[in-house]
């Protein structure tokens, strides 16, 4: 059992419809009582969907229990298949039907219907929406195309050379309540044609039966989103042999490094190297002389596993600033976190509690937070700004603009969407300038504004981060702040000051001084400077 | 009594008893909701309030591993450990109610005795109950009957003469009330649930109960057994069913009827001049609501009688006749009630009978409004202060506003064909 | 002699630059002191550009002025002749040299340059920034096309049809420094593209001498931004017969109003009324169950001509907003202003004084601000959320991403950007229902967060509104708060409490009762609903 | 001294005067600067000031219209009625500087006149002085100057023993040089201009004043006229120019050379550590400095002795080589130091030069930056708390940070060809 305040992930089965709802003709009969409805609003509200998903509830009561629920499977399936006609059926069952025991799956399977029908088996006990998602792709992928693989691969990448068309790729991956899926498609679409690439099937987003069947007819699979469609690309792999890339084209490196990786795999000659410096301004933005304030900023992340890793690149590279924490709910994906989180000598934070990721947060007193929903609550509590990088989805993370996260245009957007929390550019640098100016120190009121009551919000942070330093480093030693101290902290920015008290205090049980003086916050600033 | 009254099954579209955790962790801030459920339960309940808006929540689930399903012994230490973290990490916390869902239900987890065992642990420093909010045996705004329910046995005994006002009002619609109670001169008035769980109103033979909201009668029935009258009215929606509502409680204390009428006719004159612009927009439109929290006839016949409205069909997810009697019998005769539902037949049903204003919940609103049909969000009006009087102008608004929105931008988002520009 | 604390507007020669810096191959000799060259930084800093504008300035000082100052103007000109060869020469002078009257214009005339000079008068103490820049624009192209002038014009606007190629125009209008120009273009040749109609040339952005020399070769011109292009737009139908599109595509209507002007100018068939609910998501999201709570959200508009009428409309039309102020800077949009106003019941407000305007706002107690960068910050004082819709220029309205205001895309961004500041989407509309919620109450922070400590930002508003009230409407009569009324006030949450305490003083005063209780509350309420 | 002084003329790139407004406003917030001058003379302050980031500022600018240049007579009646209006507003206002612009100069109004005027009105409630900061006759830093030198003769009168600062100063560091200078043993130490417009400090034969700026000759010579001694020193920038002009100060007072070395020691040695890593990125690199804000000499001195940077060039937008001898002296032989400017000259040789870093205003940072030459935006250094030893890191970071920028992002942003991803 464990105690969960707010959760980053739905069930799996909450995956499963992800994948339905983004396919055309495929329904899903989901064996659950009333109360799982709700999930309907993620994609009709959140996802501001004008359609309902292709999902049929069977709602059972207590009252049914006793009786025959299988029965009542039985008619729900055959309602949703007369109703709906669906080219493909998945059948399933959430978390409380899963108790019961009625094995929908078989039951489906043994009435003759005209379509596909596709046993979903999501423990609900022990997986979450993401993997849901993932096996549910898979599991329909490999129900539609399992009696046409071949009993040997003998798949050849190169084939459109000789047959005289553009190279073609299937996308893998989108879907609904992903992160700027809809967007990052049309990006990636745009990228590769650019390059003479032709797009075959881009699944599961706005894909069909049809479509999926015509996967193996792709020279290769791009997989966008490893979350949701690693496996199904393993699976083409072993059984077509058709390779897939695994570069996440999400910032200007990796943009490069997808295109360079895509065009060799196809065998194509890879593409100009300033491609990005004239396609995307991201570059220029981040060389301009406006951006020089950026260098160096701390910067927090935490979200699902590709948009982390891929802010840690774009941060550390791109951005020039410091990363001082990395994490992910995803423990699928921890492997590749960590890996990041190594190379930039930090411990990754692989982890679903968001009090914990808060209590990190916290700890590591960044300058800006990158994160999910939840985490911009928390930056808000402490006073930090914060900009959105990852599910789980809310309403404005469904932007009406055209707003992807991928390819050059994507770099373009998050730029923005990163730099802008850090006080509007020139803005906040002639605040840096200020720094010592009435109008920017305690009582009155930033520009930044999140935090609103500065003090509040920030001493907020200040005094976490004091409690779990002393914990960590020296439980029964008491700093003492002497009164020239305090006013010299006094003078600092109070959106800099929990940084720099924290700075003075381990530097204090460094050196092994109890008291912090204005002086100690020189020799302080000294000693974290070199 | 002449409404038609049906009954359908099928696949329904309603939220859970747990959803009621969203405005009864507010309305005691010193309460905690613990579910005892899946993960399911806990993004229900997080996706139900909007996905995130608030800091640090009065509610959380303790959600179930493969090992508690394996044995239901290691659950209850389990539970136990969990309970136990919790109040640690919020000691503000007076009451914790521990919350059933459709998986405890289903392995039998004992949330009676787990209460039980966790009051002899803590001593009275917290108050443990339970309930079930269960999605198998209870829709939506359930949840607060079942959560009401429990606390009745908890009330401290009193013969004192009060008027009781059950049910979850805002804050400041139940000021207002009290104020206005007491202008009739009923001094003594309570409310059920209280602003803080550790302040119970106490009950007996001498408190006369007024039901705020129809969701209410397991509690209503606990109360009656504790000897409390439980009066019958219309609920207090609207100006007219808010005045019987406060006239059922001013007979019962005998308040002299002229100055009852002081009282509520300058309130009555002033509301209908707050629901004038709203009945203009609403008078002669056809509405359809659909079964979600249980507001569904009351609202019916306020919308029918004070803005004019014509109703298409009124879906209740239940139907306790006897409780909702003063209801039915307000509705224009062959008022077509459907108890319980088919999600999909009423759709078509919704279809083919072309409303002006389908009233369903947040997975059925946009849909509906993309093929053309205007919709207000049934949620909205449990979270909404609504009750009484004062609030008859912005209960119709919750109506007309949607149609008023339709009249601003349609005509510019949907452009007719031309060879001129409109605004050229 | 007027007292300016900050301008939305800088000197004509300001504007001169901004036509200069948008074209290629035209420099422009400025006679002006050595602070003059402030100017640049308006290019390299916020439009962040990688180029130098090419503006030579005679940077003359005190000494100079007793000699011969009309020899370093000739020898500056001789000198940008000859480094930058330019195809076209601008000659002029900032607010200084204008009272030493040396007359460059006349002098580089007088060189015998091997290119067109072209001499700009730009009356610096009577004129402003964008009358600068029309008139730059419109005696650059005067001067380069007078020649070509027919003696009677003769332009068949149809004649695409018989010489069998697509019909052409020309974007005239867009410009350096100008509202999202950059990304105005892009949209508004997408959209005509489209359409089977291409653009010849766009001008001044981008555009060089060649191109100038173009502009009668199109069917007809399209006047983006009336303050830089209409006086163009009139010399060409006047003298070429070229007639000119006066709608600006800015927000579905007007967009949906400009396809249909120039494909009637055109002689084509009309398009689909339907398209810009099928190109745009704007339409949906607006009537989507998410907006129902922006109707009737009270909104002030105060920007450049263009932006603020355009602003009007879709905030009137498209959004359901009620529009309670509508303003401008620009006079010499004062009549359409009034106009587009007059059609809301309200009467404009044309002033260059932004505290003024900072005044009209809080009077006007709304809940959104559409503004320019001044107005967004009187809005941070009121504590009121705010967009930016209009110039003056800031390094924050440049963004790396693709961000038109025009066409479908356009609206899409305008949704976004104006929607987000009204408290991102179902967040604030759950806020509205938990208002009385003790986290809304005084003292605890809002995510609004713009006015931070609430209150205080909150009460300026409040105060200011309530004493101009009192002046206008009843200077002797002074109104009671009653306890009573002062605590049902208090549970109204503080973003619309000013609002409600207006209502109810001006309820009071109206009825002519001198106590405000709760009950004059209700009635207030009962009052202005009704 | 054996730097190569060199002359140039032509167009240039430089501030005028009038921008050191944007300092000397935030350090006197008791104080108005009323810009007598055109819309150029307003955009260019709030342009310079990085485009309306503040409230209600306390700076402004009367613009002159036609009528005013009609007629001189107007003009003055004009700006009276400008100023009362102005100071109506803003009661808390204590000076009021009026500031000559350039058209202001060339017509010839006479604000000398115009702040008598005034004074004489107002009787001392506020005081009204006036100076030039005018581009045909100040450039950028200079605008100070102005400032300081109209305030001299307002000083009061006194011959106590003291050390006056002169030159706009941070108020932390001002806090932090009072409190070391304190610990040298010279306890009074005033500061022109001061932190209240109404709190001027004295000054007399007893002053010692020591510039913390290089920019203000006449601020100087006025105070030598009032009895006062102007110390020479290099200017408090990087550790080594603090120390010296710090023990210029201690020579003066006599303080004990004992204890001014255990003061100064400490801090110096601090300061080397806190350069360390900036001297790392620095070091060996060449530098290039267009002229604007005076400080280009004390800041290659600091670059070049302590940062190890080698200087390519030099610009000043003028040299007072009286001022500038101490600076000189310590510049490595045959530094070119051009004064005035070509700016296309300059560029060339900027180009030609292929420096590693480019201190120059915000016209030329940007288009530098595309042509791949790292820049350093030079108006920032005179809004930076960057004087004194303590700052001499800071001081360093605001140069190696374009640097160290480069370097973390450049081969990120400019990939070269590949076959192969770099980081798949």
């Amino acid at each position: 059992m464990e105690l969960t305040l707010w959760t980053y992930e739905g069930p799996p089965h909450v995956g499963a419809m992800r994948i339905a709802a983004s396919m055309h003709g495929v329904h899903y009969v989901l064996h659950a009582p009333q109360g799982d409805t709700y999930a309907d609003l993620l994609f009709t509200m959140i996802e501001r969907r004008g359609q309902r998903p292709p999902v049929t509830y069977t709602t059972f009561q207590a009252r049914d229990l006793g009786g025959d629920t299988a029965e009542l499977v039985k008619r729900h399936v055959q309602e949703a298949a007369d109703r709906f006609q669906p080219d493909a059926l998945l059948v399933g069952e959430s978390c409380t039907a899963e108790l019961i025991q009625d094995q929908p799956g078989a039951l489906a399977q043994g009435m003759g219907l005209p379509m596909p029908v596709v046993t979903l088996e999501l423990p609900a006990y022990s997986k979450k929406e993401n993997w849901g998602a993932s096996e549910t792709f898979y599991q329909l992928m490999r129900g539609l195309l399992k009696q046409s693989v071949p009993p040997q691969p003998s798949h050849d990448v190169q084939a459109w050379k000789h047959e005289g068309r553009r190279p073609r790729v299937n996308l893998l991956g989108p879907s609904l309540l992903g992160f700027r899926c809809r967007d990052d498609v049309l990006e990636v679409q745009r990228l590769l044609s650019l390059h003479g690439i032709d797009v075959g099937v881009v699944a599961p987003l706005g894909a069909g039966v049809e479509d999926i069947l015509r996967l193996p007819q792709a020279d290769l699979n791009v997989c966008l989103y490893p979350e949701v469609a690693e496996s199904s690309c393993s699976w083409l792999e072993r059984n077509f042999g058709i390779p897939f890339s695994k570069t996440v084209p999400i910032g200007m490196g990796a943009t490069h490094d997808f295109l360079v990786e895509v065009h060799a795999l196809l065998g194509m000659t890879p593409p100009e190297a300033a491609e990005g410096y004239q396609r995307s301004r991201m570059p220029w933005y981040s060389e301009s002389v406006d951006s020089t304030y950026l260098t160096g900023k701390r910067v927090f992340i935490f979200g699902d596993g590709t948009h982390a890793i891929a802010a840690a690149r774009i941060c550390s590279e791109e951005l020039g600033f410091t990363v001082v924490g990395l994490g992910s709910y995803s423990r699928e994906m921890a492997r590749p976190v960590r890996a990041a989180a190594k190379k930039l000598g930090l411990e990754a934070l692989i982890c679903d509690d968001y009090l914990a990721v808060e209590a990190a947060m916290a700890e590591a007193a960044p300058e800006l937070v990158l994160g999910t929903q939840m985490e911009r609550h928390s930056a808000k509590r402490l006073g930090i700004p914060c900009a959105v990088i990852s599910t789980p989805m809310h309403v404005q993370d469904v932007p009406a603009r055209l707003s992807p996260q991928m390819g050059w245009e994507g770099a373009n957007v998050i730029f923005d969407a990163w730099v802008h929390p850090l006080m509007m550019g020139l803005e906040e640098h002639l605040i840096g300038m200020f720094r010592h100016d009435f109008e920017f120190v305690d009582g009155h009121q930033s520009h930044l504004g999140h935090a609103g009551g500065a003090g509040a919000g920030n001493n907020h942070g200040t005094e976490s981060v004091r409690a779990s330093g002393c914990q960590d480093e020296a439980p029964s030693g008491q700093l003492i702040w002497t009164a020239d101290g305090e006013a010299e902290l006094k003078k600092i920015p109070f959106f800099v000051r929990g940084k720099v008290r924290r700075n003075a205090e381990s530097y204090a049980r460094t050196v092994g001084c109890k008291e912090i003086s204005s002086e100690t916050l020189y020799d302080a600033k000294a000693h974290y400077k070199a | 009594m002449s409404a038609n009254l049906l009954k359908e099954s099928g696949p329904r579209e309603v939220f859970c008893g747990l959803t009621s955790i969203v405005w009864l962790h507010r309305r005691m801030p010193d309460a905690f909701f613990l579910v005892v459920g899946s993960r399911t339960c806990a993004h229900l309940i997080q996706s139900a309030a909007g996905v995130m808006i608030f800091a640090e929540p009065r509610f959380g689930t303790a959600i179930l591993s493969e090992r508690d399903l394996a044995g239901l012994a290691d659950a209850h230490d389990e539970l136990d450990r969990v309970a136990r973290e919790l109040l640690m990490r919020r000691p503000e916390i007076r009451t914790l109610f521990l919350v059933g869902s459709c998986p405890s239900e289903v392995i039998k987890l004992d949330l009676a005795r787990a209460a039980e065992r966790l009051n002899e642990e803590l001593q009275g420093r917290v108050r443990v109950v339970n309930y079930s909010g269960s999605g198998i045996e209870t829709t939506f705004t359930q949840g607060e009957d079942g959560a009401l329910a429990a606390l009745v046995p908890l009330l401290p005994a009193s013969e004192s003469r009060q008027l009781l006002l059950v049910g979850t009002l805002a804050d400041a619609v139940e000021d207002r009330l009290i104020h206005l109670f007491s202008k009739l001169g009923i001094e003594s008035v309570r409310s059920l649930p209280p602003r803080q769980s550790s302040e119970l109103p106490p009950v007996g033979s001498g408190t006369t109960v007024l039901l705020t909201q129809p969701f209410l009668t397991e509690t209503a029935r606990l109360l009656r057994d504790r000897g409390a009258t439980v009066l019958k009215a219309p609920f207090p929606l609207g100006a007219e069913g808010s005045r019987r509502w406060m006239e059922a409680a001013a007979a019962d204390f005998h308040c002299p009827e002229a100055s009852v009428r002081a009282v509520l006719d300058p309130l009555e004159a002033r509301a209908r001049i707050a629901l004038a612009p709203h009945r203009e927009v609403l008078a002669g439109k056809r509405i359809f609501l659909l079964p979600e929290s249980q507001l569904e006839l009351p609202l019916a016949r306020f919308l029918h009688r004070e803005c004019g409205m014509d109703l298409v069909e009124v879906g209740v997810p239940y139907l306790n006749r006897e409780q909702m009697a003063e209801e039915l019998a307000l509705l224009p005769d062959g008022t077509t009630v459907v108890e319980g539902q088919h999600v999909e037949r009423q759709l078509d049903r919704v279809r083919a009978g072309h409303p002006d204003l389908v009233v369903c919940g947040m997975g059925l609103a946009n849909p509906l409004e993309a093929e053309g049909i205007t919709t207000k969000w049934s949620i909205e009006l449990v979270f909404s202060p609504i009750h009484g009087i004062d609030q008859a102008g912005d209960l119709a608004e919750l109506f007309s506003r949607p149609l008023h929105r339709r009249q601003l931008i349609h005509s510019a988002l949907h452009p007719q064909a031309s060879d001129h520009p409109v605004h050229a």
